[in-house]
């Protein structure tokens, strides 16, 4: 089935729906989404998002790009930064006055929290339901704008005409029906891929299909190899507990009842960035210094007392005892460091345009937004907070950029045969006759990548993890599904996000085994420090006949020179 | 069709409930529990020929026949999805409660 | 198709029982405006009237009546107490405790009709 | 941690109209270790015993609201429930009551979001906002923080009654969702938003019945809410 709009937008997340509102003011506008928009995985999102607005102490949005370069461990494009955090208080503002409940004040105003890496009280929060609130408003706004939502329709590829993207083609999950989307503009917002980790914070849904699509049309993805940890997983399932909870002033206490973070960030403690908190926390569990000897460690909350913690951390309260079986105001949590954030992905000039190659030619009418975008604004690390800042503000210029675009790009038609492919390739996935289980090859790679491209990685674990996934995609090609019907077929939806995982895996270990230092969220044991001379650049990884091959393109610094990063 | 809210009904509803628990406890335990000589025919009507009974009964006439037809008639509106039914029914209602409420009329007026 | 396989809790049984109820007692009503309506023809024949329905079976009839008004007067003060925004958290043990007052008034009034008199 | 729980029964519900226009049960067994949530149970069949088992999940964490079914007749959210904490070794999975079924544990959810749409779910201003944030003080935040808090999982209006025999009825996650706003100090469209829950077939389709409080795995409370805008709409008509 055929059908038209000016833009198309893929994901209806906090960037994908913030994107549609600008995009609707040009023209017709439409989101598809595979998962309905307020089950995107934004509503996650606990903590709270950044900006400068001095509600707690003195604040301005230098010290909030100081922060935030420092906390990329240097690699963040710095002019993206500077609009990042000069935009934030703006936008705070703005989705404040569409509706989003802040937690407030005594007077009123936003409430502002301490979050990891930032040096002020600076994440705005509602309980510790951030994204939640957000996520909901959005989606009313969309309402309210008559955006039209395709929900529960899975886009699987691009739709290309001379050279230009025209569109894309979607599965209608519950009928198993193709759809041709023709846009003239494409907004790309589908989120990250933690799981491609055994232990992540992420949904189910959280495949990195939109990295995939591209990459597969021959676009380049930048920064790959970089995956932040998030300290604080429950123990056993990785399922997030809010930095919040430790800006509110937990502790984070080893087997022998220390709080071990004074050996690693002395002036910060449990509020140093997470790259340096997770591998604190690994460091300990890997030289036998968990509970009890074990692969976690305690995040105490008791001496925040009943009521803050009630009032503050209400879900972390409810999760840890249907998780952990944790009564969290009379015990310590049991957490491991849990697989979060995509810092790298599609790479985009700072208005959300898709970049072609290394060198920055950008791709007419194709753009990227939120965590599966790439601007770079978090560089080799991610502050907390400021993924959900990043989702909005380059949401918002995304749809701006769409606008301003939109005039020039012309109205094409779709090649009648865009659905011939994608077809062909279902049908072939769908008759395949073999005895791999999908479940178990998934398994395998999300465990490799855990064990052997996880917090700490080295030449050796690398090479092996290649390996291993260049067996996974052998596998992949026998998998045999059970369901072969057209009605919600939910098993080759998992076979598609599957192909995506192997996909871009791929991309992260081989970026990884090239990177020879320890930046930020890459820490490589044969190379365990940062080397500016050589590899302060950003990484661009594309597809060629021979496997993929990465180019390299210098960091913008303005303002920071970069220095030795401590806390 | 007037835009039917649904506020006044359910106001109403609760209303006459509170006030006919109160008349039905006197009612009841007058009838059944004060001895069998009050439900003979001497009885009642020496009863019906005191004005204050009269206006009793005829309130707790009314307001029992308005709350359960009411809550026929709410009934009806939750399991009846066509019109036209509701309509019949709404009808019929009427005509109970309005038939009902003559014949108890004349009974209580007639002593 | 739709699924409506659903456990039972307390406030469905309080709806369906209040609902049965409402709906005996306005049955009965109906019969017994037009039993005392017989007023009208004279006092033997009301007296005869009043007498039959003095046998064991209205004597049952009479101590289900008691039932549907205290369970559905009780539940409706309970339901007009929670429309109230008084003790709706505590619904269920509202339930309960009209359930058992109920009970025992009827027992005890039940028992009363039957026997005493 | 890793202990074992042992051999469990999972009953679950199946439906296909493309292959069968009659629903059955079939049964699984599953060996359950400590920390298993029903949503775990529910992987491992898809994963293991029978991939064509079809339901929703995302988040796994209890904030998506896509897993919600109806476990052991109970609403809930498949995600958040361990195994550990059902009584018995069989455990019965159904559909959500009352929407229509598509395929397995996956019902068609249309209805209900059109409902959440209908009553006006935004925040609507007249006035011009200033150049900061809007005030709000904390008591007023307090207010409508449940409401504020609804996953929109769908469990509560699927256990009303007054919802199955009357699918029109917007149902407690749409009025719940009336109230965040009616209640917000920031809103200026009440009166209008009062207008659409004043209706036959919104506040007043309510009989107090219940279920929705029981139901709702977020331990909200939209009979409240719909208690309140009763009120609210009586006032109104007054
Ligand atoms: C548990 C958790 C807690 C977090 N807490 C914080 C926090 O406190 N502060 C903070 O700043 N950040 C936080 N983050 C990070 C932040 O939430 C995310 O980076 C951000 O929400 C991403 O938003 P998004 O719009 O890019 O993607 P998402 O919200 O993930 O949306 C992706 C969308 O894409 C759609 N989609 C994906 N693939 C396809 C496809 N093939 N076809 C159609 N649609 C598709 C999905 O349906 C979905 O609608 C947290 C993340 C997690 C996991
Ligand atoms: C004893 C005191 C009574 C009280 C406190 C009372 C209270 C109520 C209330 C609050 C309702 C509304 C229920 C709802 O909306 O869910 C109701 C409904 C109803 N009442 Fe009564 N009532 C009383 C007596 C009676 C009597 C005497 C009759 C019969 C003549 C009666 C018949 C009904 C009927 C038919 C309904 C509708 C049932 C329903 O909606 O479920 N009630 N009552
Ligand atoms: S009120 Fe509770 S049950 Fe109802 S939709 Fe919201 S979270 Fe789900
Ligand atoms: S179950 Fe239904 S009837 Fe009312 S109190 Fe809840 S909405
Ligand atoms: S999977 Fe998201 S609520 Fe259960």
């Amino acid at each position: 089935m055929l059908h038209r709009y000016d833009t198309v937008i893929v994901g209806a997340g906090l960037a994908g729906m913030r994107a549609a509102l600008e995009a609707k003011k040009g023209g017709s506008c439409c989101i598809l989404t595979k998962v309905f928009p307020t089950r995107s995985h934004s509503g996650a999102a606990q903590g709270g998002i950044a900006a400068a607005l001095g509600n707690a102490g003195e604040d301005d949005w230098t010290l909030h790009m100081f922060d935030t370069v420092k906390g990329s461990d240097y690699l963040a494009d710095q002019d993206a930064v500077e609009i990042l955090v000069r935009e934030a208080p703006g936008t705070i503002i703005e989705l404040e006055h569409m509706g989003v409940p802040f937690s407030r004040t005594p007077d009123g105003r936003i409430a502002q929290r301490e979050f990891g890496g930032h040096l002020r009280q600076r994440a705005c929060y509602a309980a510790d339901l951030t994204g939640h609130v957000l996520l909901h408003t959005l989606y009313e706004q969309c309402l309210k704008e008559a955006v039209t939502f395709y929900p529960e329709y899975h886009v699987l590829s691009l739709v290309i005409a001379e050279g230009a993207c025209r569109g894309v083609v979607a599965l209608e999950i519950l009928t198993g029906e193709l759809h041709t989307f023709l846009a003239r503009a494409v907004v790309f917002a589908t989120g990250g891929y933690g799981r491609a980790f055994k232990i992540t914070s992420n949904a189910h849904a959280n495949s990195g299909d939109g990295l995939s699509i591209l990459y597969r049309a021959g676009l380049p993805l930048e920064d790959m190899e970089f995956v932040q940890f998030h300290p604080t997983g429950f123990y056993p399932s990785g399922i997030l507990v809010t930095e919040g909870a430790r800006g509110e002033g937990a502790y984070i206490i080893n087997g022998q009842g220390e709080r071990f973070m004074k050996r690693y960030a002395p002036d910060r403690m449990e509020l140093a960035p997470r790259d340096v908190t997770s591998r604190a926390i690994q460091t300990e569990i890997d030289q036998g210094r968990g509970i009890n000897g074990g692969a976690y460690v305690h995040l105490d909350l008791r001496h925040l007392g009943p009521d803050k913690i009630m009032k503050s951390l209400p879900q972390i309260l409810d999760l840890a005892m249907r998780f952990t079986g944790v009564d969290a105001l009379k015990e310590p949590i049991p957490i491991q460091p849990t697989a979060h954030y995509s810092m790298g992905g599609i790479p985009t000039d700072n208005n959300g345009r898709v970049l072609l190659n290394h060198a920055g030619a950008v791709a007419q009418g194709l753009y990227a937004c939120g965590e599966c975008a790439c601007v770079s604004v978090h560089g080799a690390n991610r502050l907390g907070c400021n993924s959900l800042l990043d989702a909005v503000v380059f949401g918002t210029r995304a749809g701006r950029a769409v606008l301003a675009d939109l005039p020039a790009i012309p109205r094409g038609d779709a090649p009648p045969d865009s659905e011939d492919a994608v077809r062909k390739e279902l049908r072939l996935l769908l008759d395949r006759e073999g005895n791999e289980s999908l479940a178990a090859i998934r398994d395998d790679l999300q465990t490799g990548m855990q064990k052997n491209c996880g917090i700490f990685r080295s030449d050796s674990l690398l090479r092996a993890q290649l390996a291993a996934i260049g067996t996974l995609r052998g596998r992949f090609e026998r998998v045999r599904l059970h369901d072969r019907g057209a009605r919600f077929n939910t098993e080759l939806m998992e076979l598609i996000e599957l192909r995506s995982l192997l996909d871009f895996t791929e991309l992260i270990v081989r970026g990884a085994l090239l990177r020879t230092e320890s930046r930020g969220a890459h820490s490589r044991t044969d190379h365990p420090t940062r080397d500016d001379a050589r590899w302060l650049t950003h990484s661009f990884a594309r597809h060629t006949p021979e496997g993929p091959v990465c180019d390299y393109a210098p960091v913008r610094i303005t303002r920071y020179e970069p220095k030795e990063r401590k806390y | 069709m007037a835009r039917q809210t649904g506020s006044i009904g359910w106001f109403l509803q609760r209303l006459s409930g509170g006030l006919i628990f109160a008349l039905i406890l006197v009612h009841f335990s007058l009838m059944h529990y004060m001895g069998p000589e009050k439900r003979l025919y001497a009885d009642v009507v020496r009863r019906f020929q005191n004005p204050l009974w009269k206006s009793f009964d005829l309130v707790f006439l009314t307001l029992c026949l308005c709350h359960g037809w009411y809550g026929v008639w709410e009934i009806v509106g939750d399991y009846v999805r066509s019109d036209s039914l509701k309509i019949l029914a709404l009808i019929l209602i009427v005509i109970a409660a309005a038939g009902l409420f003559s014949i108890g009329l004349v009974t209580v007026l007639t002593f | 198709m739709r699924s409506y396989r659903y456990r039972w809790g307390e406030g469905l049984w309080s709806h369906l029982f209040h609902r049965i109820s409402g709906v005996a007692l306005i049955v009965y009503l109906s019969m017994h405006i037009w039993v005392i309506h017989h007023l009208q023809h004279g006092q033997t024949a009301y007296d005869e009237l009043m007498n039959f329905l003095g046998n064991p079976l209205f004597r049952m009839g009479e101590v289900m009546l008691l039932a549907a008004i205290l369970f559905h007067g009780l539940n409706g003060l309970r339901l007009v107490v929670m429309d109230a925004g008084l003790g709706i958290r505590k619904q269920r043990a509202t339930f309960w405790v009209v359930f058992v007052v109920c009970a025992i008034l009827v027992l005890v009034g039940g028992l009363v009709l039957l026997i005493g008199s | 941690m890793a202990d074992t729980l042992g051999l469990y029964t999972f009953k679950i519900f199946r439906y296909n109209p493309d292959k069968d226009p009659k629903s059955r049960y079939d049964t699984f067994a599953v060996e359950v270790r400590q920390g298993m949530t029903i949503l775990d149970c529910l992987q491992k069949i898809k994963g293991s015993l029978d991939g064509t088992l079809s339901f929703r999940r995302s988040c796994r964490s209890a904030i998506c609201g896509s897993c919600a079914m109806n476990i052991n007749g109970k609403n809930d959210l498949a995600c958040h429930l361990q195994v550990s904490r059902l009584r018995g070794r069989t455990i019965t999975i159904n559909p959500l009551p009352g929407y229509p079924l598509i395929k397995d544990l996956v019902v068609d959810m249309g209805e209900f979001y059109r409902h959440i749409a209908a009553v006006m779910p935004w925040l609507v201003r007249r006035s011009p906002c200033p150049d900061r944030e809007l005030l709000q003080f904390p008591a007023d935040r307090d207010r409508i923080d449940s409401a504020v808090n609804c996953i929109l999982c769908g469990s509560c209006t699927s256990s009303c009654p007054q919802f199955w025999f009357n699918p029109r009825y917007l149902g407690p996650a749409a009025l719940l969702k009336a109230y965040r706003f009616i209640f917000d100090s920031r809103d200026e469209g009440r009166d209008e938003r009062l207008a659409i829950v004043d209706d036959r077939y919104g506040v007043w389709r309510c009989r107090t019945v219940f279920n929705c409080d029981e139901a709702c795995p977020k331990k909200l409370h939209p009979n409240e809410a719909i208690a309140g805008l009763k009120i609210e709409a009586l006032k109104r008509s007054v």
